[in-house]
């Protein structure tokens, strides 16, 4: 496994003790994997040892909550995350297909980081911006009234800035 | 000690005089919407029009965010409102829009029909 | 006493005690609605369906096993509507499952089965996509197999309710849940202490121990190897069950005949052993009784409590008595002394082990038990395994003549015997114990204070004037209790039991799965095979483990006496904190781990 | 529109009390009076819906300034165009002075057609005010319903107002709110809790985080009038981590609230303590069963136990929970203030005060509405959201999201409540709706919601686990071609089965989008089933698209292919590749020429 960050993982630590003097203190199993994704970007096996330990819950456990919520990743994901709006309304205007492209396009399934780890794809539920369906969300910028042309022309340019980037 | 009603009355008479300290009686007050939905479809952006046109010197308007009225499809919104007028509604508000909204309404009292819901 | 109600049932009234789920008033007035999630001795998931009846007033069926009954209730449980559910619930399992019936270790034997039939299941309706995982082979007791998992979640339970070994969770969710350890470690990496309980209560063949039938029926035809068995108290209390007898019918003479038929040359007793462990471990106790050594004392003959102690409890480990288990002083035994005695050549000797036990597999395995380079047993079975060796043998296990055990290593007192039941090791040790420290005779040697199947037992004995306080609890949920116990107390208790397995070892992971018609694991059943063992203990003329004339004849040729250098070399061990993958205990934090 | 020109619009109550009241005449009146002074161009007369206000109808509504008149008869027309709409002076005798607290929302919006035959109690300050200042919300008689529970009233007091204010749970299944609080109340325990179900999954549903992003102290407000009648001291609010600002407003407030000593000890210097804390969901629709939710809460997987017994007796760490969703803790503050009497006038027999939906889909104006109970589908789906857009027809409306069921055209005028939806084979669910045009395939919108809730199912009961599945691949094979004889019944087997045996509310209502749509669109099914063929064109692996004799070469359709499947040279007859088409559409849409053959 790859060294975690060491501040991070301080601040991780100093919000597991923080919960763990609370009332029901296994009750912020959760509070504590979003609290852990939000540092890491995924929920990595070394911290939930360390949650087994701190909250005092089974490692069983935590794997059975941490698999049961679609929210957290147990891998690490690609730099940029695309979600693609599967709600009702992006789904009537053709979302299936904007989520056919990407995939033929980036050559992953949804779930999966590509090779170049630029982008990992996913699905998700409704992202609240109805109006303008079909969406899709890249890290936290939504792109709205897509066609499978104008969905390509997106990842290109993410693609031209991480080009870019690595040139610098 | 007050009874809670006569200190919900109070705190409301507070309140009241803070909002009206931030200029809540300008003649003009512009609400840009600012949920979820509003920010998808741009509406910092267009926020960001009317905090910088203040920063550059606009007075006499009082600028204020607010919630999802429902209009999803028109999304941004902004509302110009002035005491004794219909107020205004914007829909699909770019900052282009902001800018001219700036420009024409704010300044010179022109309601930019086409644009209104 | 509380009020009866009246409760319809099918359009007849009746009277039944209130504060009990209409699964439990059914089964009282004779009803026995079909069922498969549903475990007396877990609690409730309300998950397969299967128990749905029809409640007047609800607006959808409900599972009897969770809802309560109240008076003037009307209940159905057998509408056509209901029969068509049910049908249908149990064809989407089978959907789902492999359907290699003829070729699983659970034909005949499995729930899902038995209840497909009663469902009248003859066509298949909804056939799709099945699920598809590998079998996790890694570990040497149990083996897991997700494929035939219907997700009913009663190992789940097991593991963590009743064992409170949390190894087991329902991981991902929907069509993708499957049942595994924490981030689906093998299982030989796993916390599992391989008690075996979740085979006991699988209705499928999802846990299932390693098999090792094959390589010793080979051993067996190995004309180079001389084959020693040797069998535990418990399986000869279990066995017959296997063959359609009544439970708690002790096979003893039957079991060591068919073991010779197999082709054993040499039949040992294990109980033999468990005298051997109570000459040491009774020593033990009083050295360090009188010499201020660590107390409590808690023994160490189970290995799924071993595997439990090192990984949870590593705080402990030097309160564990260093005896190694029977079968393990018993299987150095058979590769030194016997094995010189004889003038075999102790590498020539194939070990066997009977056992009620899935974790032996393990225990067999450990280098800690070792000696002179040698593993004291080579290939453990199962009593479900032995059962289906003799079956395959052809051998006529129920009408076969009686036959009794080998020397040197065959004879034991009652006290071995009951070695088997919870509270048996406790009582034994306290029938020498006794009389070594007193130099006095105990009259009532019959402890009924250790014997039952309350979770944790106490007790208290007087010594030459000192009291001893005792402690005896049978599952491993049941000692983890008792150890937060001895945790914040450390002077409570003198000398304790544990036993993993609910009812200690008559209840062990590898005893005959539940026949037609019974639970898994149901109190009625551990009582009676237990009490096979306190019958065949009362039967014997010696029932302290220090008369047995084969062990004093041991020590005189052999070990010299109790806790001598010999012993140390053959019989004890030290156990290791290992490094531990489930709660790290806040107590074991100061603790040494090693990898 | 054009906004210059008008200086007035009026907008007259069109309830059925008014109409009644002879708001019809007022209305002639209104014209005839107008036309007389030539203000025809700069006044309009707009229609709304009830106003609430039916005592005092009918009501006339004049702004700019909101002025409401009451009461307003033939006789008084003259008098209102006169003073008011030409000298710009009110008529005081006829105007309403009674503060509403629901009313507030049209002094902005009630000119607007969309807004006019709504009516906002739950999101009475959506898009009015300022969400992240507890000023906004003080000013307009925030937390003055809590101020008047704890001084005036007894915690039995405000169950019974609650009682009779006839509010039922606005999450899906409509308990009566007041008797769900009363059973809470009735528990003896020390300790007690009061939760908010903000955990909204509905694929297509917003009107929880609306709620809460526009005005989230009013959820503050109604979860401790909450407390302080079941005698809690802690509440929590369930929200999706999906909604970061929604949670960062909640978060906002909480510490504004604190702040103003309306949360924590002695709250406004009662003896009444309460505190709130947020938890958060991560990903699983099914925590919106409020059994999973607990077991969420308490840091388990989200799966529901069998009840009884409920989270009232027996909820969140074991202690009795009262659970309210979002728009049904904001309806709380209006009860208590405006009284039950005046909210049990809103709505339908059995259903009372309004009801917000989230309308998505096919129509013109897509967007949240709250209306009445008792509006009908199409006041909603015509009068506010515009009707269909492109001219498309109308095929059905879904409600409930996958919980609901397809209602076709002949449902159109379906009187929105509880019982209505429910005796038309839907469900009002926590208010998705969406619009469904001819374009779509039912067959495909079935199968789109089953995905939805078989990959949502927990996984713990069957019917629910391997069922949804088995639907789910039914309706794939029907879709793609491959439906046999028989599967129809098989779904509805399933379906049944599923509906009635399955463990938690997520099950039992799984099937409820198919067999709506087999009930009311059997021969879409059949003709997947025997003709390989969907209407609407959706269903990709049933149709095909081929360039036909009229191409003339232009490129477009080349240009626009994602997916380089065209190839052709210009002016010539293009070609599509069918093994890299992926059947988009977007050539079909681009061609002028109607060279392209969809079949």
């Amino acid at each position: 496994m790859t060294e975690l960050a060491q501040d991070k993982m301080t601040t991780l630590r100093e919000f597991m003790a923080e919960v763990s003097n609370k009332d029901y203190a296994e009750s912020y199993l959760i509070a504590v994997l979003h609290k852990t994704q939000e540092l890491f970007g995924y929920v990595p096996r070394q911290v939930m040892d360390e949650a087994s330990e701190a909250l005092q819950i089974p490692t069983a456990h935590i794997w059975g909550v941490a698999t049961f919520y679609h929210y957290f990743n147990l891998e690490p994901i690609g730099r940029h995350t695309i979600s693609v709006c599967m709600g009702t309304a992006c789904y009537v205007k053709g979302a299936t297909q904007v989520l056919d492209v990407l995939k033929k396009e980036l050559g992953v399934e949804v779930g999966k980081t590509t090779e170049d780890r630029l982008f990992t794809l996913q699905e998700a539920r409704c992202l609240g911006a109805c109006g303008i369906a079909p969406v899709i969300m890249i890290d936290d910028k939504i792109y709205g009234e897509l066609d499978a042309k104008k969905t390509v022309e997106i990842i290109n340019q993410y693609r031209k800035a991480a080009a870019e980037s690595r040139k610098v | 000690m007050l009874t809670p009603l006569q200190a919900i009355k109070k705190k409301r008479a507070e309140a009241v005089n803070r909002i009206v300290s931030k200029g809540y009686l300008s003649t003009k007050r512009v609400y840009v919407g600012m949920a979820t939905c509003e920010i998808a479809a741009g509406s910092k952006e267009v926020m960001d029009v009317f905090r910088q046109a203040i920063a550059n010197g606009l007075t006499d308007v009082y600028l204020s965010q607010k919630g999802c009225a429902g209009r999803c499809n028109l999304e941004p919104t902004v509302e110009v409102v002035e005491e004794g007028k219909i107020p205004v509604k914007y829909g699909r508000v770019t900052p282009q829009r902001a800018r001219d909204i700036v420009e024409r309404h704010l300044k010179k009292g022109e309601i930019i029909a086409e644009w209104v819901i | 006493m509380s009020q009866m109600i009246t409760i319809t049932i099918n359009g007849k009234d009746y009277r039944v005690e209130p504060n009990q789920t209409v699964m439990q008033a059914a089964d009282t007035l004779g009803f026995k609605i079909p069922r498969l999630c549903y475990h007396p001795k877990l609690s409730i998931e309300g998950a397969c369906r299967v128990c749905i009846v029809e409640v007047e007033g609800q607006r959808n069926f409900v599972a009897s096993c969770a809802f309560p009954v109240s008076d003037g209730m009307k209940i159905k449980t057998n509408t056509h509507a209901l029969r068509r559910a049910r049908r249908d619930i149990v064809e989407l399992i089978i959907d789902n499952h492999p359907m290699d019936c003829h070729t699983c270790e659970r034909d005949g034997n499995c729930e899902l089965q038995r209840l497909a039939a009663s469902m009248g299941i003859r066509a298949r309706h909804f056939a799709g996509e099945r699920k598809r995982y590998e079998e996790d082979l890694s570990s040497e007791a149990v083996i897991r197999n997700p494929e035939k998992c219907i997700l009913c979640g009663r190992c789940v339970r097991m593991c963590s309710e009743i064992q409170q070994v949390h190894n087991l969770t329902q991981a991902h969710r929907g069509f993708q849940t499957v049942v595994m350890p924490a981030y689906d470690l093998p299982m030989a990496e796993s916390v599992c202490t391989a008690c075996g309980q979740c085979i006991n209560v699988c209705p499928t063949a999802a846990f299932v121990e390693k098999n090792y039938t094959q390589e010793l029926f080979e051993q067996l035809n190995d004309p180079e190897r001389v084959k020693v068995v040797q069998f535990a108290p418990s399986v000869r209390a279990a066995i017959g069950e296997a063959f359609g007898l009544p439970i708690g019918q002790n096979m003893e003479g039957q079991l060591i005949a068919a073991l010779r038929k197999l082709g054993f040359d040499y039949v040992f007793d294990t109980q033999f052993g468990a005298d051997l462990t109570i000459m040491e471990e009774a020593n033990e106790f009083l050295e360090r009784l009188q010499n201020k050594g660590t107390l409590p004392m808690i023994t160490s003959c189970s290995s799924a409590w071993m595997k439990c102690l090192e990984q949870f409890y590593p705080d402990l480990i030097d309160n564990v008595s260093t005896c190694k288990s029977p079968m393990s002083m018993q299987g150095a035994m058979i590769k030194t002394y016997f094995a010189d005695k004889m003038g075999i050549d102790p590498t020539k000797i194939c070990s066997a082990a009977a056992m009620c036990c899935t974790a032996k597999k393990y225990e067999a395995e450990r280098p800690e038990l070792m000696f002179d380079g040698m593993r004291g047993v080579d290939v453990v079975v199962t009593t479900r395994e032995i059962a289906w060796m003799i079956k395959s043998a052809g051998i006529d296990f129920v009408n076969i003549q009686p036959e009794k055990a080998d020397h040197p290593l065959g004879l034991s007192s009652g006290a071995g015997a009951i070695f088997g039941a919870t509270g048996g090791v406790m009582e034994a040790a306290i029938r020498t114990a006794y009389e070594l420290y007193t130099g006095q005779t105990l009259v009532d040697i019959e402890v009924e204070g250790v014997r039952g199947l309350k979770g944790i037992k106490e007790g208290s004995l007087t010594m030459d004037g000192q009291e001893i306080r005792v402690a005896v609890a049978h599952g491993l949920g049941n000692a983890c209790k008792l150890l937060e116990v001895v945790r914040q107390d450390p002077q409570r208790y003198h000398f304790i039991e544990i036993m993993g397995c609910p009812g200690g070892c008559v209840g062990g992971g590898g005893q005959p799965y539940a026949a037609i018609n019974t639970i898994p694991l149901d109190d009625k059943a551990l009582k009676k095979r237990a009490q096979a063992l306190y019958d065949l203990d009362r039967g014997k003329t010696i029932r302290r483990s220090h008369d047995n004339p084969d062990v004093q004849k041991l020590y005189k040729e052999f070990l010299q006496h109790p806790l001598s250098s010999v012993s140390h070399k053959y019989l004890h061990t030290h156990y290791k904190a290992k490094l531990p993958k489930g709660i790290i205990p806040k107590e074991a934090k100061k603790i040494e781990v090693t990898q | 529109m054009d906004v210059k020109e008008t200086r007035y619009k009026l907008t007259l109550c069109d309830g059925t009390a008014c109409i009644h009241n002879h708001s019809k005449a007022v209305q002639q009146a209104l014209e005839t009076e107008l036309d007389k002074h030539g203000l025809k161009d700069s006044v309009s007369i707009h229609l709304s819906g009830c106003l609430g206000m039916c005592t005092k109808g009918p009501i006339l509504i004049v702004n700019p300034g909101y002025i409401m008149y009451g009461r307003v008869q033939v006789e008084d027309v003259p008098e209102i165009v006169e003073s008011h709409l030409v000298n710009n002076k009110a008529v005081t005798r006829l105007i309403i002075t009674e503060d509403h607290l629901y009313n507030r929302f049209f002094r902005i919006f009630g000119d607007v057609d969309f807004f006019g035959k709504q009516m906002r109690i739950a999101l009475r300050n959506c898009g009015i005010i300022d969400p992240e200042n507890i000023d906004n919300y003080l000013s307009l008689r925030g937390y003055e319903a809590l101020a008047k529970a704890l001084e005036t009233m007894t915690p039995g007091q405000v169950i019974e107002e609650v009682k009779k204010s006839g509010l039922r749970g606005r999450g899906g299944a409509g308990f009566p709110t007041g008797l769900k609080w009363e059973f809470t109340a009735n528990q003896d325990s020390d300790e007690k809790y009061v939760i908010c179900n903000a955990d909204e999954g509905d694929p297509g549903a917003f009107m929880d985080r609306s709620a809460i992003e526009g005005d989230p102290h009013t959820v503050l407000e109604g979860m401790m009038i909450g407390g302080y009648a079941i005698g809690a001291g802690k509440g929590i609010i369930y929200i999706r981590a999906e909604y970061p600002l929604a949670i960062k407003r909640l978060e906002k407030a909480i510490a504004s609230a604190r702040e103003h000593g309306l949360l924590g000890e002695n709250i406004l210097g009662s003896d009444f303590a309460f505190d709130i804390e947020i938890r958060l969901g991560a990903g699983a629709f099914v925590c919106g069963e409020e059994t999973a939710l607990i077991h969420s809460i308490e840091g388990h997987r989200g799966m529901p136990r069998p009840r009884p017994p409920y989270p009232s007796v027996k909820g969140l760490f074991g202690k009795p929970t009262l659970i309210n969703n979002v728009e049904t803790w904001a309806n709380i503050p209006v009860i208590l203030l405006d009284g039950a009497d005046w909210f049990n006038t809103v709505g339908t027999e059995t259903s009372k005060g309004t009801k917000v939906f989230a309308v998505a889909g096919r129509v013109q104006n897509t967007g949240l509405v709250e209306v009445p109970m008792g509006t009908t589908l199409r006041e909603i789906i015509y009068d506010i959201c515009g009707g269909i857009p492109n001219g498309k027809r109308f095929k059905a409306v879904q409600t409930g999201g996958p919980s609901g069921g397809c209602l076709p055209e002949h449902y159109l005028d379906t009187e929105i409540d509880y019982e209505s939806l429910a005796k038309a084979g839907s469900i009002m669910g926590s208010g998705g709706m969406i619009v469904i045009d001819e374009d779509s395939c039912m067959v495909s919108l079935a199968r789109f919601f089953l995905e939805f809730t078989q990959d949502e199912s927990c996984g713990k009961c069957t019917p629910c686990r391997e069922g949804t599945k088995r639907m789910y691949e039914i309706l794939t094979r029907i879709t793609e071609g491959q439906g046999q004889p028989g599967d129809i019944e098989k779904l509805q087997r399933l379906g049944e089965m599923i509906k009635h045996s399955s463990l938690c509310g997520l099950g039992q209502s799984a099937p409820n989008p198919v067999l709506s749509t087999i009930e009311n669109f059997r021969e879409e099914y059949e003709e997947h089933i025997q003709d390989k063929k969907c209407r609407a064109g959706q269903c990709t692996a049933l149709l095909s698209y081929t360039i036909n004799d009229k191409c003339v070469g232009c490129g477009a359709c080349k240009r626009v292919c994602p997916v380089n499947a065209i190839e052709g040279v210009r002016k010539e007859k293009h070609r599509i590749l069918q093994e890299v088409c992926i059947r988009c559409g977007q050539c079909y849409e681009v061609c002028k020429f109607d060279a392209i053959t969809k079949a």
